[in-house]
Formats: C-alpha cells, structure tokens, sequence
C-alpha cells in the first residue's frame, strides 16, 4: 500500500469496513456526491450508492440523533459533523441521547456509533471553523473520545471506533488532515485500543504530552530540545475517555516534569485533568510543577489565526520554566 | 404521493371523529372491529385510568416520587396502540404514554416497577418514574428532555426504510414538544427520506401552564405537517375508534412505503401536568370540568352499551379485576427489591473502565 | 390576520414576477417607483456582481482566504434592502449577503477590509472573510453556524414590538438552513409572539452539494409558513421588482403590527458554494447554464432599457466607476493594517478578567 | 426584611430590579401565570404583565436565542432554562452566539443578559433533573458563571449579573431553594462582586474549596471536623468564571491541604481546573495531594441519587487521606 494522508486514511478505513459490515452506514452534510467538503467520504457514494452514504439535511441533531435510532435498530452509522464547532446544534442529542442510551435503558438499548468530526484551528476559518471542543465531550460519561494524529492511528482507531459497541466521539485535526504521509496496515482488522497513548520519544529531561493537532508543533518543540541537548519524552494521548493515564502517570512518575500541550481553551479543558490527575497522583515525583500551554480563553480569532495555537515557542518557554525550577 | 382507498382527507377544518358524544357511529364507513376487540379497547382505556389513579395513590403516599397523570388521554393511546404491531414495529414513546404502553402489551408489573424504582424495573431503575421502555417490545426507553426522541425515532424509521423490514416506527409527544428544534430537525429528516414513520402528537392544549397560544402562532398541531411535505391528520383524540382508525391508516401508509405523516389527537388533560404541578394557576376550572364532560370513557362506554358489548356488571367486575392486577404487580415490584448502589456504575459502558472501578472503589469507601 | 389592500397573496403555486424574461412589466398593478430608484437597483445589482467578482480575484491571488459568490442572488439581496428603513430597521444577514449590505449602504471599505482581515473592519478582524455585520447600521454581525442568527433576529422583533418602535426585523438565510432545529425555534417563536419580523429565504436550491429534494419532504420553502401560522410568498428572486414589492408589503405588514411572515426567493447561485468547493461534483453544467440565462441582470436591464433608463454607455461608465471603487477601498483597507497580536485577548469582555491579563503576558512571551 | 429561602431570594431580586430598571424583562417556559414550576418568578407576572414576563414556547434554542436579541435591541433579559438539563437545546445559541457576540462584532454588539438555570442533584429526579453543566459554560470564552450558595449570595449575585454588560449564566443548587432562609440586604444596589468567593470558616489544618448545592455537605463535613478538633478552612467560590483564584491559592499555600467538592462528574471537571491551578502554582507550599471529592464520571442515576452526591463521609475520608498523607 502507498502512503496516504490522514484524510485519506479516514475514506479507506470507512471503504474498508463499509466492504465489510452491511450495517456500516455513513451520514451528513455533504458526505455523498460531494464526498464530503474534505473528501473524507470520497467514492463512497459511488460505491455503496444513497441508502449507505446518505446526505442528510443541515441539521447536527438530525445527524446525531437519526445515528442513534439507526444504531438502535441494528445499523452501525459513521456520522460526520463537517467541523466540530458545528456540533452544537446536535450537542443535546449527543449528551442527552447518545451518551446515557446504555446507562437509562439498563442495557437494553446501546449506541453503536461514531460522530466523526474535523476540529482545530491553524486554517484561517475564523472562530466557527477552528474549535477543539473535545472537553464537552471527556465530561460527558457514556461517551468514548479519541482525537489522533498520524494516518495510520486514524486507521486503526476509526476502525476500533466503528467496531466498538459505545458511542464514540472521533476528533480528526483538520490542519493535518495533508500535512505527512503514511503507509497504512494492511491487515483488515488492525486496529489500535481506544484509551491507549503513543510515546513519541523516549526521553529523561521533561515529558511533553499532547494529542490531535497540536502534536505536530509539540514534536517540532521537541526536536527543537533534541537540538538544544535537552532530552524530551514525548506522549501522543490520542485517545481522552477513556485516557492513558498510566502512560503518562508513569513517564511524569520518572522524569519529574511535565508540559500538556492542547490549542483547546485553558479553563477546564482536558488538560486541567491531566494536570490535576498528576498533581493529584504522582505528587511527591515532580520536580516542578505541572505546566500547560493551552490556547487563551479567548473565542478563536481570526486574524490571529497562527497565534492562538500554542506554538513551539511558547512550548519551549514553557520547558525552559519548567527546567529552570 | 397520496394513496388510494384512503379513508380520511388529510388537513381538515375540524377534528375527524367517528362516534359522537352520544356514542352513536357516524364513521360514514363499514366498522369492520369484532366485538371483542372493541370491548378490549375500552377495558385497556379502563386500565389505563386505574393505573393512573392508583399510581397517583402511591404518589401521595410518597411511595412513589413523581407522577405524570394521563387521564383524558386514553383514548388517544389505546387508539395508537392497538393500530400498531406489538413487538414489531417500534414506539417512542412520551411520559405520558403509560396508557400506550400498557395497551401494546407492556407488563404492568415492569411499569410499576419502573416507577417504584425497584429492580422489577427492567432498566434497573436509573431513571424516574413515568420513564420506561422495552428492549423486548421495541418500546424506546422515555427521555426527559422533550422532543429529543424525536430525531432517533427518524433515525429508526431510515433504518427500517433501507432494511424494507415492513415495520413502522410510531412517535408520540405533546403540543408544546413540537417548539423544539429537535423535534423539526427529526420530522424533517423523516419526511426528506420518506422513512416509514408517524409522528403523533398528543395536542391536550398546553405545555404545564403554557397554552398553544403562546406555544405558537399555527392554530393547530397538524398543519405543521405542510412544513415536511407529509400529510396532517386533525383527529378527535377523545374518540377512541377515531384514534384507532386514523392510526390504522397513517401506518397503513408508511408500511406501504407512502412516507411519514404527522397526526394530531386533540384531548385534554384532567389532572395537572404532573404531581409536582398546581394546575389551577394558570387553568381555569370551568374548562376542566367542561372537558371532563366529554369523558373518552363515557363515551365509547355509551357506543358499547348501546351495542350490548358492556354493562354496569361487566364494568364493576373489569374495575375489580384491575384493582386486583394493580395490587399484585406492586408486591411483586416491591418485592423485586432495589438495586445496590455500586449497580449505578453498570451500563455506562459496556466494559467498567479503570477510572470508574476506581471510583466505584472510593464511593463505597473500599478506596 | 390579514391585511387589507394586499398586493400579493401568499402560497401561491408559481412564484409571484412582476417583470416576464423580456424585461416587460407584467405586475398587474401600478409601478410606482422613481426612474432613479429603479437606476439604483440596477447600479447596486452590478456593483454586487462587481464586488463578487473581485473579492473572488483577489481570493485566487491568496490575499482573501475565502469567498461566497453571491452571483445570482443580486435581484433578491437588492430588492431586500431597498425595501428597509436603513439604520432604522434590523437586518439579520447571512454570509452570502454582500451585495444586500452594499445596497443597504454599508461603506465598501468595510466590506473589503472585513475581508481581507485588517482594521478596516469595524469587528477588528475578529472573523473570516464574508462575515461582516455593523453596529452603526443594525447589522446583526454574521456568524457562520447556518441558522444560529434566527432565534436572536425572533428577539429583536420581539423588543421591537414590546418598544412600539415601529422597526422592523429582516432575517435572511439559504434554503439549508431550514432544516436546522435553530430555525424552527426561532420562527416559531416570532410566530407565537406576532413579532414584527421577516424571514427570508434566498433559496438557491443546494446547501452546498446538498439539493432541495434531500433537504426536506416540502417541494418549496414558503410552504414552511404554515407551521407558524404565518403568510408565506413565494417569489422570482430572479426579478428584482418582485423581490422588492413583496419584501415591501411583507415589511409593511409588520410593522404595522400584523405579524411576520416567510418570504422565498427563487435564486441560483452561479458559482461554487465558496472558494473551498468544487461544485461540478454535484450539479450538471446544463443546470448552471440554464440558470445564467435567465440571469437577473440582464432580465432588469431590458426593463430599464425599454424605458430608457439604461444604455450600454451607462454602463460602460458604471462599471469603470465601481471597478475603481474597489479599487481604492482595498487600498484604503490594506493601509489600516492588521490588528495587533495582543488585541486578540479584547472584547472577551467589557473588562480584562485577570486570567486573560495573565494568558496575554504569556502568548506575547512577557511572562 | 424577613428571611427568605433561596428561591425567593431569586423572586425578589427579580422584582427589585424589574422595579428599578424597566429594560429588565424575565422570559422562559411558564414564568408567567404558574410563577415557575420552583415558583422562582412568583407575583412577577400579575405585577409586571406579559410584556415583561414572557411565557416563552417549549424551545430552550427560542429561549437564549430570542434573549440575545432582545439584549443586542436594549433590553435585559432575564432567561429562565427550567432545569440546567434542559439547556442544551440552547447550547449552540448560548456557546456560539451569547459569548462570542462582544468578540466576534469587535464590540459593536453586546449581549448584556442573564441565563438563569437550576441545577444539580439530591431531588429524586433522576438523570434528566440533576446535572450539573457548570464546567461546559466555564470551559466557554465569553461567560461569566455564578453558582451561589445561600439566599443572600443569590441576591447580590443575580443583582450583579443583571447589571454586567456581559453574559451571565446563573446557577442556582435546586435542592437549597428552600434548604435554609435568611435576611436579604435592605439596600437596593446591594450586589456581590462576580469573581469573589467567600470564607466561610478560617481554619488552619485543610482548606475545603466548594460551591453551590456540594457546600451543604461541605460545611456538614466541616463541621464534623470541628467536632474531632480539626480545623477546616471552608471556601465558598460562588463565581467560576471568573474565579477567585486569589482566594483559593492563599489558603493552599498557608494550610498546604486542600479537598474540593463538587458533585459534578469528576473528569474535566470545573474542580480539574482548581485542582490543577493548585498544583501549577503553589506546589511547593502542598503536604499532601489535592483531592478531588466529586460525581462519578456516570450519568445521574435515579435509585442511588443520594449516592451519587458527594456526601459528608466521603468528605470526610478525604480529608483524613490528606491529613494522614
Ligand atoms: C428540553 C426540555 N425542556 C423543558 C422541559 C420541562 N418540561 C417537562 S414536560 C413540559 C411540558 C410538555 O408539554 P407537552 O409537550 O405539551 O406535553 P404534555 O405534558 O402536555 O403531555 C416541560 C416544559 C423538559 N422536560 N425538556
Ligand atoms: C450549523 C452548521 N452546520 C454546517 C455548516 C457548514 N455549512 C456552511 S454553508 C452550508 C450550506 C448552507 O446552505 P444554504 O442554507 O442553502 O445557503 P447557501 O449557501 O445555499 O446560500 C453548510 C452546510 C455551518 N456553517 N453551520
Ligand atoms: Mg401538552
Ligand atoms: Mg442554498
């Protein structure tokens, strides 16, 4: 197989087990004729034709919630919001439907779904097109949320994801949906566990974690440290609920600092958790405090579009404080 | 895309009814219903009303902690119940439905159980009463949040279309349900597919204190129905037979592959909107006691008698049995006991991930 | 609640032209607009083609990051705005709306400097391109979740009526965002309060790649009235006098205190959805070219030519003068410059929460 | 003034200030003639008419939507979401809308309104009336958040967010509404500062931090403590955004432990970001871990609804973690 880009990886991992499971539907805006305003969904209409590949109304809590009475009746539906700060309209379908489907029926009824969406800033579309809303949803019990960054992660976590019985929230980082490619894993049924992180590198001066698309500037930090002498160990999450706690407890538990990289909004993001959870755990190992390098609590700008991400710089700013304790 | 041999018009200036307050048959067509079905109607209206006033008992005894009453509403339900196929096609259902469930088959020991909050509750009492469901019987579980059913029903319904399973999905909810965007969201995915559903809206006028005035400009539910390109059936919701027969061929319709239509089943509501309501707020007396007049019971009790399928013997014996049935499913609920606490952290997933085993842990002190 | 001496009657099976293909006055009813008022409409129609056409020329050179052609859509937008009290009334626009905002007289400059992100724009550059609104002209500032501006525009008719201020409330959006639950909440809720409020629909026929026939079960969009219990008009927006009367009585109507309504204009949009799309995926050249032919300019200026109001010097002439317009306000836009890194932590709130004081020293690398 | 509840506090609050400031209009689903189901806008509608208390359709989008207009148009608005459950219908209105409209017009347009919700646990309600969103709204730019504690907080507190220029979403502990009363303040500009949190006890062995409906176990736990000679410092946060930042870290750093308490689910929680705020800036000054006393990460259940509230004992237990850390 050639090397794809992550954009690719999510049209053939959807071919793939479309070709294999007859319950595998997908649905949204755009997702047919067009293949979607990204082309996450390209040929797919071609392939499987209206009754699989369905173009829904605009209407996210149509999408989301017709998933649910789908998956309820036996489908296995791939539903796309076309980017995440689209969401909101079908929010109440997802925390008041979708995640408690399991919980309030007593099992009787489940949700096995995905609502794929492109999330993330760095793409000059201005606050509605540059969110990372993936909080909401890691506070939310009853869903799964994972938000990777390499094609060959979206393959096997896609396919864990579809595969999966509960309902999961798959965030794709739209900025690197061309940025690197890939080879893809040929065998039909990889697929990487949900609530499992990556190490990037193995290092022993300061343990950098991130996930989604702001590991692309967490790695060039981290190779900007490489060349400085510093030697960074870094985590790719990838997946947030459940999340590697162990992966990262362990790494802090060794190192004694700590920088969480994420673009989404500071106050009570995922990283306040991870943080909390290291402080909390692993209190008595840190060498200095944990530090964040998280996006303002600023709606996403537009004119600023690049600044708003915590970019190497801060990163690096963050490590040296972190360093210098 | 309007079928043949239809029975009734869509998108009429009155409500359509087929047996006047007399209990006389003015259906203008062959009522083609053994007897013993149309004895079991009215006794599944009846138990409908027992369960309601008993559940109500049980409510201010404080055995129970929350009731949704349904009286005045039986007709409409037993009428959307028996035009189903229990067990096929698929309900969501309302709080309000208890009636409706009970009607397609429900056991009322579950029902009971749901609102005791005990383990006879086959959701393991996670939710409050007066919202039940039924893997079993294809009856999705209630929701509190009004309208959020509704776009999963659509959802149901696309799913059957592309299965051709032949079954139907039947979606019921209040007048002021049809406000929310969840609701239009729903019913238009619904109508752009031509998906096998019907959506029925059980119109008592208000939403708690709040009346169609205020809910929206339209006069009445059906009309919406232009909205989504789908036909609008006005229905007297006090006429069980006219419920039944409106039902029967709207489903009639979507299983023949005709698409979704909206129906409206005018009725009122006797009791307040629920037991933590005080109605005389915002309800005048005169009205309830008006529409209290046009009893669904009385009515169709009339229709039977004057067809000698029923009489004060067969009712007092009917009560009696139901008093009894009610009786028994509450020991039996009561006796299923609750569920353990540590049972709340079940069913989030269908795994226990480590961080609810650990909270788990520190909520039962095992920490 | 109908109003007396009404010149169009709503849900109507064809759309209501005043004007036939050949530029002839086919209204039925007197013409009662000045010689320069119908120049105008004709002068905005073009600077709106103007303006698309540029700002797309200066998106393909990388100095815009994104377009939405409103090409096809000039006789709607045109004859919305010129049926507004400017600064008066509120318009709740949406991102396609350009040449309706030019014809309401917002300043070109701003347009253009909205779009090219510098401080030209009175928002400060806070959104991307063809997001703009104003403060000083009761624009409601667009924001790109479809839909999302209706419950606010319901709001304001709502203080308007409560006010008696005699405005009116004009909110525009495409046939997609019908579908959205936001919509159906908001129309509903100008419908129930008999807001002075207008809805109008400029619909092109796709959301993106998605037709009217996946959209919703409804063959039209004014039909959607209905359920609010308001007029709908269906109307040529391909005809800028039909678009400008029907808007007028609409506005009349409520600001007369009879209520809102649903107005559908019957466009085409010539190009893609936006910079970022490939509309040849989806829609047949056939279709495309058969809508350029009855493109809305060329329809007005055989009206005005009929009557001499218009010749190929006028607009020879006209078009220099709005090609050079533009061009001095991308100058003058540019040289305001871009905002400055650090005023992306104002207007977050009237005041500087410490947090943010701290997260600015931070980002800036003062920290 | 005699004492009142906590929902009368809200019902006077209203009256005063509708009384004072004609532009102040309350709207929401059965605010009108029933006065609210919890009776929280009783008398408003007899003395102030359907103008200004507005019986709004079944639509929580109408509801947040329609009261930023009104707000954009010169009004105050007073929105009432019947339960804090019920306001995701509105989300979209309330997270893309009300918070972004100062930022993203460049303050051309403000949204000056208050978006009133009762919320969390311990009524027998079940999931659907339980919940408490407060991390949602905190995680989101452009709010202000309050969620007081007591009748008189409620007062100066719901005064204040009527005169902020910004957005406000007001919290209110549904199972305190008529817990305790107390006298309100006789001044009719009586307002507490938004971002303020208040002592609630000063102690100098462990530093409780809570808020809303969890400060009554709180201050029972605290009392506790008090009987077994440990002396608790009680904070009151009252505001989450902003937050009392200030208020929290002198404590911590003076007492070096600190147990926060909210029963909303644990993970990307308003108390993550306390507890990792904690952690970032005062970590040398901790003896022990902060906890985290909290809702599990499941939906509110209905049998176990008292168990799912972080009660006293496990309170309790958690201050002896970190008393013995
Ligand atoms: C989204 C949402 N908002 C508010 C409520 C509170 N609530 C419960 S029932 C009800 C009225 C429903 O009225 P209607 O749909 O007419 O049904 P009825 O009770 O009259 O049968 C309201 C407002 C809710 N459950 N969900
Ligand atoms: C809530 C939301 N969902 C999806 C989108 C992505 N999107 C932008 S424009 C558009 C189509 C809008 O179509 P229509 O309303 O018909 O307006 P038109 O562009 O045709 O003028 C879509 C799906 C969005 N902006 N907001
Ligand atoms: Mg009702
Ligand atoms: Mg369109």
């Amino acid at each position: 197989m050639s090397a794809v880009t992550m954009v690719q990886a999510v049209a053939r991992t959807l071919d793939e087990e479309m070709a294999r499971d007859p319950r595998v539907v997908v649905m949204g805006e755009d997702v047919g004729k067009r293949g979607g305003v990204f082309l996450a969904t390209e040929k797919l209409f071609d392939k499987y034709g209206p009754d699989r590949v369905i173009d829904t109304p605009l209407a996210e809590a149509a999408i989301v919630g017709a998933a649910l009475g789908m998956a309820v009746h036996g489908l296995r539906p791939v539903a796309e919001i076309q980017f995440a700060d689209y969401v909101y309209p079908g929010f109440d379908q997802l925390v008041s439907q979708v995640a408690k489907l399991r919980y309030r029926s007593g099992g009787q009824f489940t949700a096995p779904m995905v609502v794929r969406m492109p999330a993330g800033g760095g793409v000059k579309g201005g606050h509605h097109h540059s969110q990372s809303p993936e909080a909401h949803f890691a506070h939310t019990a009853g869903l799964k949320v994972v938000f990777p960054s390499t094609p060959k992660d979206t393959q096997g976590l896609l396919r864990a994801a579809i595969r999966d019985d509960d309902p999961v929230v798959f965030l794709e980082p739209k900025r690197l949906y061309r940025a690197v490619k890939e080879e893809l894993d040929d065998d039909p049924d990889f697929a990487l566990p949900i609530g499992k992180a990556a190490e990037r590198r193995r290092g022993d001066d300061v343990v950098l974690v991130s996930y989604g698309g702001s590991m692309a500037e967490t790695l060039r930090a981290a190779d900007a440290l490489v060349e400085q002498g510093i030697s960074p160990h870094v985590i790719d999450l990838r997946s947030l609920a459940p999340w590697d706690e162990e992966a990262v407890l362990s790494a802090v538990a060794r190192v004694g600092r700590v920088v969480l990289v994420s673009e989404a909004p500071h106050t009570a993001s995922f990283m306040s958790e991870v943080s909390a959870t290291i402080a909390e755990e692993v209190l008595d190992a840190l060498l200095a405090p944990p530090a964040r390098v998280t996006g303002p609590d600023t709606p996403y700008p537009y004119a600023q579009d690049r600044e708003y991400l915590p970019g190497p710089n801060r990163i690096l700013r963050a490590v040296q404080r972190v360093l210098d304790y | 895309m309007i079928r043949e041999s239809q029975l009734f018009e869509p998108f009429t200036e009155e409500p359509i009814s087929v047996m006047n307050e007399a209990g006389e048959w003015v259906g203008g067509f062959d009522l083609d219903l053994e007897p013993e079905t149309l004895t079991r109607f009215y006794r599944d209206m009846l138990r409908a009303r027992v369960v309601d006033e008993r559940l109500g008992r049980l409510q201010r005894q404080g055995k129970v902690s929350f009731v949704a009453p349904g009286g005045g509403h039986e007709a409409a339900q037993v009428g959307i119940a028996h035009a189903m196929r229990a067990r096929e096609d698929w309900l969501y259902p309302y709080y309000r439905d208890i009636g409706l469930l009970l009607a397609l088959g429900l056991p009322l020991v579950e029902i009971v159980g749901q609102s005791l909050g005990t383990s006879a509750d086959p959701a393991k009492a996670r939710q409050m009463p007066y919202h039940p469901g039924s893997g079993e019987f294809n009856v999705f579980t209630v929701a509190s949040p009004i309208a959020s059913h509704v776009p999963p029903a659509a959802g149901t319904a696309i799913s059957q279309k592309l299965a051709g399973s032949g079954e139907v999905t039947v979606c019921t909810f209040g007048d002021g349900a049809t406000s929310e965007g969840d609701w239009h969201a729903g019913v238009n995915f619904a109508g752009a597919q031509g998906a096998p559903a019907v959506f029925v809206c059980e119109n008592n006028g208000y939403a708690i204190s709040v009346g169609m005035r205020h809910q929206t400009g339209s006069d009445s539910i059906h009309v919406k129905a232009h909205a989504y390109g789908m036909p609008g059936y006005f229905v007297d919701g006090m006429d069980v037979l006219a419920s039944y027969y409106v039902m029967r061929e709207a489903i009639a319709r979507a299983r023949d592959g005709f698409g979704p239509s909206l129906v409206e089943l005018v009725v009122y509501r006797y009791g307040g909107h629920s037991s933590a309501d005080d109605d005389s707020r915002y309800r005048p007396r005169a009205e309830v006691e008006q529409w209290k007049r046009r009893d669904p019971l009385t009515r169709f009790r009339r229709f039977l008698e004057k067809r000698e399928l029923w009489d004060d013997e067969r009712e007092a014996a009917t009560l009696q049995e139901l008093g009894d049935e009610f009786t028994a499913a509450v020991k039996q609920a009561e006796e299923a006991g609750v569920p353990p606490v540590a049972s709340m952290f079940d069913d989030v997933f269908a795994d226990l991930p480590a961080r609810l085993r650990k909270q788990r842990a520190e909520l039962l002190g095992e920490g």
